[in-house]
């Protein structure tokens, strides 16, 4: 499809999803939640991936994940880590992509942390689940970290000790990555870092649980973070100290970072690159200043139009006219045509495909051919 | 009211859906249903006087060959063919089973409505009221959920004495706390939710709230709760019959058909066996019910 | 806790002493050489009869002066009974006069040891097969699960004891003897029941673990199989709606958000299930033990009335024909008392587990 | 008519938590803790402030949901701190709100019919069900929903068309005022623009005074003519919103408004202005509540706590320092 045939640089995508399709099988119907998505994330940069409640961009996240609820059904498509298809990969081994390559991070903390188990048990028996993948990363943190801090000369000797046989037994390697878990809760700028890994998900504030929570994602050194809607529960003042960490944090790791929001100011503030959802179908993806200086599909241009921004005063507000279309019967050819001020005849008879309007600019709608 | 009506068929047509998949709950639909049909209908299938009929000649008869017990000097008094044999009276089993039905299960329906009753009030007063009175609702319903229930009804029968509204009433004794603890949980978690708040915006009384709103949206658990107590009805109230508190051993109440052959259990097994899965039967559709029930009302599989 | 068994004692006290005549109170106290003149100062002395009262057959008769107010009884038997006086037994077939008390303590242990083998199968076969059922939802080993949890609920367990007793005696059988005993504890014919005096030392009061610390193997192995038919009688019940609660539960909890982030995190599913999901769903099943423990204690009279078992549940029947009513008072309260007992070693085992609630 | 339609002076709202078998009052959350402002009638009076900041809690004291601790709050120029029952009820008719969840807000076994009737029966506004059903009718056109929609389920509807019978309900007493508390706050970007309009439609054609309860300021600055922001359970800042957002005068407005991201990429800023939460409403620190957050705070604060004072025509400000902004990065200038 015309995604993979772009000018794009093949070499540096470390993530392609092409022509995704899945169904909800609910009772009132098969909700078709998926469209065809076509998506790319390009080595260490961050992408935004924004749409509104219900269009599918958490779905996609899941989906990438391996985490689809049991109703899902996956129609077609492929999604390649490096290469690799996860939809024709074993269930185990989807398991172990999630373990060191996928990081999912989720909103609202409160709920997905474990209410009965120490936030710093529920970093640590990530690296204690696979002593082997992990062994090496633990031990070179900790020794990046006992050279810039003071103590610790004579733990140095025994760390290196280990990295050369390779081998640790279980009570050993425990200890470690209690120490490991201290390390990258001290990474996400959490407070006395002893203390939080023996306190509970109760006793956190939110925005200290959204921490805990990237934390956990960073301890697994992915080559992928899936943020979905990180920052939507929280304050304006906490979302800021987040947002500030995400770019922190990528500079610093090796990783990309596809960050799911419903808010086009955060995707503004942090992302290099925007893909923007309608109804289950990529509408338009390009860098973001594109987006926002020059936005092509109808969709984008009416949504950019109806935020309220906090530095301009409208008289009248203006929105999208109609809503969301129920996704159980969706509108045929063109899902957006019902709601669309430009369509014409073709837009209800055939589905667009996503195409390189511009250089690296790419939006699917009969409008631009 | 068009509109309503196909709102409520929708949920309806959801509440089905949610059946149908689940071949099980169907089943305890259909065996629930029977039974309470067939209590209904039981004094026009066999004449309900017919308990006091005895035939000592008769006693103890297999004449039905579809079934082979095993055992050594099985009765075979001919005659007309007595499909589950006859009991230790020579009356015919079937037929006793079929009158003992609508007794078991009007006593249960009798519990479980009064409990339900008992429930829904105090258990939503206590819980909107609070403060002392919630506190001194609570500490009476601890100290019935202390007592081991048949052993509190063993002594009330053989007090008061062996009667049937004696032991439906022994029953309910223990039967009612559990109903004010779920409904008093259910208000309390149900008065704390947003919609509450806004009613009270408008103005709505505090009796307006409760009863229009609070107790209608709590209800499901209890009916839930009343479905599955049925069978467990049934089966405490057996279970006592079946030890000797019965008003009489002739009386024809399933526990009691149980016991008059529990003594004869190893040369005429059916004596026991019959009335005994009369009672399974009943008791499961109605847990399958409830179960079933549990899993369509719950909300949060919904949506 | 102390309110609840006050409480009780005084519906049990009314129960047992304000709906009876004066007579019942006394007869536990009586002693065959007494006359009427001793019997009057008897009840004047238990505070059942006035001190204005004349003769012991007016007391006998019910006539209003002799007999004090109610609550003035129930002060007195209280005073009584928690100075260690239950009187003497009424049970039929005990010879000699045993007192109440040591009839209750003797055969206690074998209730004991029924209802602690019920609640060692309940959890060990409930919670099992509430996780099989909860994590294989709508599958087939939830459908059996189902059956076979609903079946327990719904069956009769006086039934369920006839049938297995059937079954293992008629159908399944060596050398024409039942592969199980239908029948008892091996205690020898009691009032006091002792488990085969001499035999073993006691230690606990409870057979099969004194045989075991007396290092008497057979007799340990017989009272062990002799266990198995009550215990699993009494315990099917408890198995069906234990299933039940943790399936609903851990289904609710495998709904949860945090089970999808410990998924997300990759661990694998037996860790995500036994270490994320049943921490969090056992709860709701540790709040239901104190029920359970209730309705094991109370189901044990009909259990140890069909299989003869010498436990307290089984005297209890005839205890409420002959109106010793001393002893089902004692009944009630010590079930009562381990009920409340165990409800508040359940609230412990919660702090425990949920760190919010221990703040 | 009176100029001030609400004045609150001084209102106090502290939970007591108790614990315990006797349920002793072992602390007290401060959610609302010594709080004055007035709103005019025909305004829109804004209320901003993070989560837990207690903003949600005033809106809900000043229409007496709650009943205040302490303080007093006068409606048209009438004491109604101390009224109760059928007193109360004429003036609960006047003062209704609308909710932040839509979802919830809703009887889920109701029509949303009958659950826009029930005030009007309550209060005995109509004569019979059939003029109740024709009013309820009026106004689901009015705010914008189908007639025909009267005997359907909540759950038969989007997020934005509850909040449309929400407002509908609010409406069928013609109150005078109105409490918003975050009503777009859960509702998609298209949707939001649709709801407030709406709102200002109403507003301008029914001649309502609104106290908007919002933590979006973007929303803030669109919708209101005053605005107060709080934090920890007080005002730190009143004044005209357009006074609030380019001229703030209060530390924690400044860092409020830094962190605001807008769509733009090319405004990118530092958004970082704050470090930590907001402490607990249970341990309230001494002195000025926002110093342990504030970089200008000095031993003063510590000791002492600021008064909300006027330091320029209605503008007001709880803070011991005149703090010139001006070299902070300029926090959002006016295009339109």
């Amino acid at each position: 499809m015309s995604l993979t045939q772009g000018s794009e640089d093949r070499n540096r995508v470390v993530l392609r999803v092409s022509n995704l399709k899945l169904n909800f099988h609910t009772y009132g119907g098969d909700v078709k939640v998926l469209d065809g998505i076509e998506l790319y994330v390009r080595k260490g940069e961050i992408l935004g991936l924004v749409g509104e409640s219900g269009c599918g961009k958490s779905v996609t996240a899941l989906a990438i994940a391996g985490l689809l609820p049991q109703n899902a059904e996956i129609l077609s498509g492929e999604i390649l880590l490096e290469g690799k298809n996860l939809l024709a990969a074993k269930k185990e081994e989807i398991r172990k992509a999630r373990l060191s390559e996928i990081a999912m991070v989720f909103q609202d903390p409160m709920t997905y942390l474990n209410p009965v188990i120490p936030i710093g048990k529920q970093i640590s028996e990530i690296v204690e689940s696979d002593r082997q993948l992990f062994l090496k990363p633990v031990i070179e943190e900790l020794l990046n970290e006992s050279s810039t801090s003071r103590a610790g000369y004579v733990e140095r000797k025994k760390l290196e000790r280990i990295l050369k046989d390779g081998n640790v037994s279980k009570r050993e390697f425990g200890k470690l990555a209690k120490l490991y878990a201290i390390s990258m809760l001290r990474k996400v700028r959490l407070p006395d870092p002893e203390r939080v890994y023996s306190m509970y998900p109760f006793e956190l504030s939110g925005g200290m649980r959204q921490r805990a929570m990237i934390a956990m994602a960073l301890a697994r050194k992915p080559k992928i973070l899936l943020a979905d809607e990180i920052t939507t529960a929280l304050d304006v003042t906490v979302q800021a100290q987040i947002l500030k960490l995400l770019r922190e944090l990528k500079d610093q790791i090796d990783a990309s970072i596809v960050l799911i929001t419903h808010d086009l100011a955060v995707v503004a503030e942090v992302c290099d690159r925007v893909a923007v959802m309608y109804a289950g179908n990529i509408v338009e993806v390009a860098d973001v200043e594109r987006i926002f200086s020059n936005p092509l599909h109808p969709y984008t241009k009416g949504l950019l139009e109806s935020i309220i921004r906090p530095d301009v005063v409208k008289d009248e507000l203006k929105s999208i006219r109609g809503s969301v279309p129920n996704l159980i019967n969706p509108p045929p050819g063109c899902r957006f045509h019902p709601r669309c001020p430009f369509a014409f005849g073709r837009c209800s008879i055939e589905k667009p495909n996503l195409i390189e309007a511009e250089p690296n600019h790419y939006v699917s709608c009969f409008l631009y051919g | 009211m068009n509109q309503a009506q196909s709102s409520r068929f929708q949920e309806a047509r959801y509440a089905f859906y949610l059946f149908r998949r689940n071949p099980v709950v169907l089943a305890g639909a259909i065996i629930s249903m029977a039974a309470l049909i067939l209590s209904i209908l039981s004094p026009y299938i066999v004449n309900p006087s017919l308990w006091r009929i005895t035939d000592l000649t008769k006693r103890l008869c297999w004449n039905n060959h579809m079934i082979n017990w095993g055992i050594r000097n099985v009765f075979d008094c001919g005659g007309s063919t007595y499909i589950l044999g006859t009991d230790s009276y020579g009356r015919d089993l079937l037929k006793m089973i079929i009158i003992a039905i609508p007794l078991d299960m009007q006593i249960s329906l009798e519990v479980v409505f009064s409990a339900v009753l008992i429930g829904v009030v105090f258990g939503s007063v206590a819980a909107y009221a609070g403060g002392i009175i919630d506190e001194f609702v609570l500490r009476i319903t601890d100290i019935f959920l202390a007592v081991p229930g048949i052993l509190l009804a063993i002594v009330m029968m053989v007090i008061l004495g062996r009667t049937i509204p004696i032991l439906t009433f022994a029953v309910l004794v223990t039967w009612w706390p559990t109903y004010v603890r779920l409904m008093r949980s259910q208000v309390l978690s149900e008065k704390e939710k947003p919609y509450v708040e806004s009613l009270k915006a408008i103005g709505a009384g505090r009796f307006r709230i409760l009863f229009r709103h609070i107790i209608p949206n709590s209800i499901y658990p209890i009916i839930v709760q009343a479905t599955l107590d049925i069978g467990s009805v049934i089966l405490t109230v057996s279970a006592l019959t079946f030890i000797g508190l019965t008003p009489s051993p002739l009386l024809p109440e399933l526990g009691t058909l149980a016991s008059s052959g529990a003594q004869y259990v190893f040369t005429a097994p059916w004596l026991t066996i019959f009335p005994g899965l009369a009672i399974l039967i009943i008791s499961l559709g109605f847990n399958l019910l409830g179960d079933g029930i549990r899993d369509v009302f719950d909300p949060r599989l919904r949506r | 806790m102390v309110f609840v068994l006050f409480g009780l004692s005084i519906i049990v006290f009314y129960l047992t002493r304000g709906l009876l005549p004066p007579n019942t109170a006394l007869a536990p106290y009586i002693t065959p050489r007494m006359d009427d003149a001793a019997k009057l100062s008897l009840a004047k002395g238990l505070g059942v009869a006035t001190s204005a009262c004349q003769s012991f057959e007016d007391f006998s008769m019910g006539k209003s002066y002799c007999i004090t107010p109610l609550w003035n009884q129930y002060l007195s038997w209280l005073l009584t009974v928690l100075s260690g006086n239950w009187g003497y037994t009424l049970l039929p077939g005990i010879s000699g006069s045993q007192t109440t008390w040591d009839v209750f303590a003797g055969r206690f242990p074998f209730t004991a040891e029924l209802a602690i083998a019920a609640s060692i199968l309940t959890i060990a076969i409930g919670i099992p097969l509430g996780i099989i059922s909860a994590t294989h939802n709508n599958k087939l080993p939830d459908h059996l699960s189902r059956i076979v949890s609903l079946g327990g609920y719904s069956i009769p367990q006086f039934w369920f004891a006839v049938m297995l007793q059937l079954i293992f005696v008629i159908y399944v059988n060596v050398n024409g003897q039942g592969l199980l005993p239908a029948n008892g504890a091996l205690a020898t014919s009691c009032a006091i029941c002792i488990p085969n005096p001499g035999t073993i030392s006691t230690f606990t009061g409870l057979p099969v673990i004194d045989s075991l610390l007396s290092g008497n193997i057979s007799y340990f192995w017989d009272s062990l199989i002799a266990l198995i038919l009550p215990s699993l009688t009494l315990a099917i019940t408890s198995i069906g709606a234990l299933t039940r609660i943790v399936r609903s539960s851990m289904m609710e909890v495998l709904r949860q958000d945090y089970i999808l982030l410990a998924r997300s995190k990759g661990i694998k599913e037996r860790v995500v299930i036994y270490r994320h999901a049943l921490r969090n769903a056992i709860l709701p099943a540790i709040t239901v033990s104190g029920l359970i423990i209730a309705f094991l204690l109370g189901g044990a009279v009909i259990i140890e009335i069909i299989f003869s078992w010498p436990g307290v549940g089984q005297a209890s029947l005839s205890a409420a024909y002959v109106l010793d009513i001393n002893f089902l008072e004692l009944y009630v309260l010590v079930t009562a008392l381990i009920i409340v007992v165990a409800n508040l070693v359940v609230d412990i085992i919660y702090a425990k587990i949920d760190p919010r609630i221990r703040y | 008519m009176v100029e001030n339609l609400i004045e609150v002076k001084d209102l106090y709202k502290w939970f007591p938590i108790r614990s315990g078998l006797l349920g002793r009052v072992k602390n007290y959350v401060r959610a609302v803790d010594g709080v004055s402002f007035s709103i005019k009638t025909g305004e829109t009076f804004g209320v901003v402030g993070e989560s837990g900041c207690g903003k949600t809690t005033l809106g809900r004291t000043v229409i007496k949901l709650t009943e205040p601790t302490s303080g007093s709050i006068i409606y048209s120029g009438r004491d109604i701190t101390k009224l109760k029952g059928r007193k109360m009820k004429e003036y609960k008719k006047k003062m209704q709100i609308v909710f932040q969840d839509p979802y919830a807000s809703l009887d889920p076994r109701q029509t949303i019919g009958s659950a826009i009737m029930e005030p009007m029966f309550i209060h005995g506004l109509v004569r019979d069900r059939k003029e109740a059903r024709s009013k309820a009718e009026f106004l689901l056109e009015q705010v914008g929903l189908n007639p025909d929609h009267f005997s359907r389920f909540p759950h038969e509807f989007s997020g934005g068309q509850r909040q449309r019978v929400a407002i509908a309900r609010a409406l069928s007493l013609n109150p005078e005022f109105i409490v918003l508390d975050e009503p777009t706050s859960s509702l998609d970007v298209s949707v939001q623009a649709q709801i407030l309009n709406l709102l200002s439609s109403l507003r301008r054609k029914l001649n309502l005074t609104y106290m908007f309860i919002s933590h979006n300021l973007a929303v803030i600055r669109q919708m209101c003519q005053r605005t107060a922001v709080m934090y920890l359970g007080r005002i730190v800042e009143i004044a005209e919103t357009s006074r609030i957002f380019e001229n703030p005068k209060h530390p924690y407005t400044v860092a409020l408004l830094k962190s605001v991201p807008l769509p733009d990429p090319k405004k990118r800023k530092m958004l970082v202005s704050l470090e930590g939460d907001v402490p607990s409403p249970v341990n309230v620190p001494s002195g000025c509540r926002f110093r342990a957050r504030c970089k200008y705070a000095t031993e003063l604060c510590a000791d002492k706590a600021p008064e909300l004072i006027e330091i320029e025509k209605d503008h007001w400000v709880e803070c011991h320092y005149d703090i010139d902004f001006s070299r902070e990065a300029k926090v959002n200038t006016i295009t339109a």
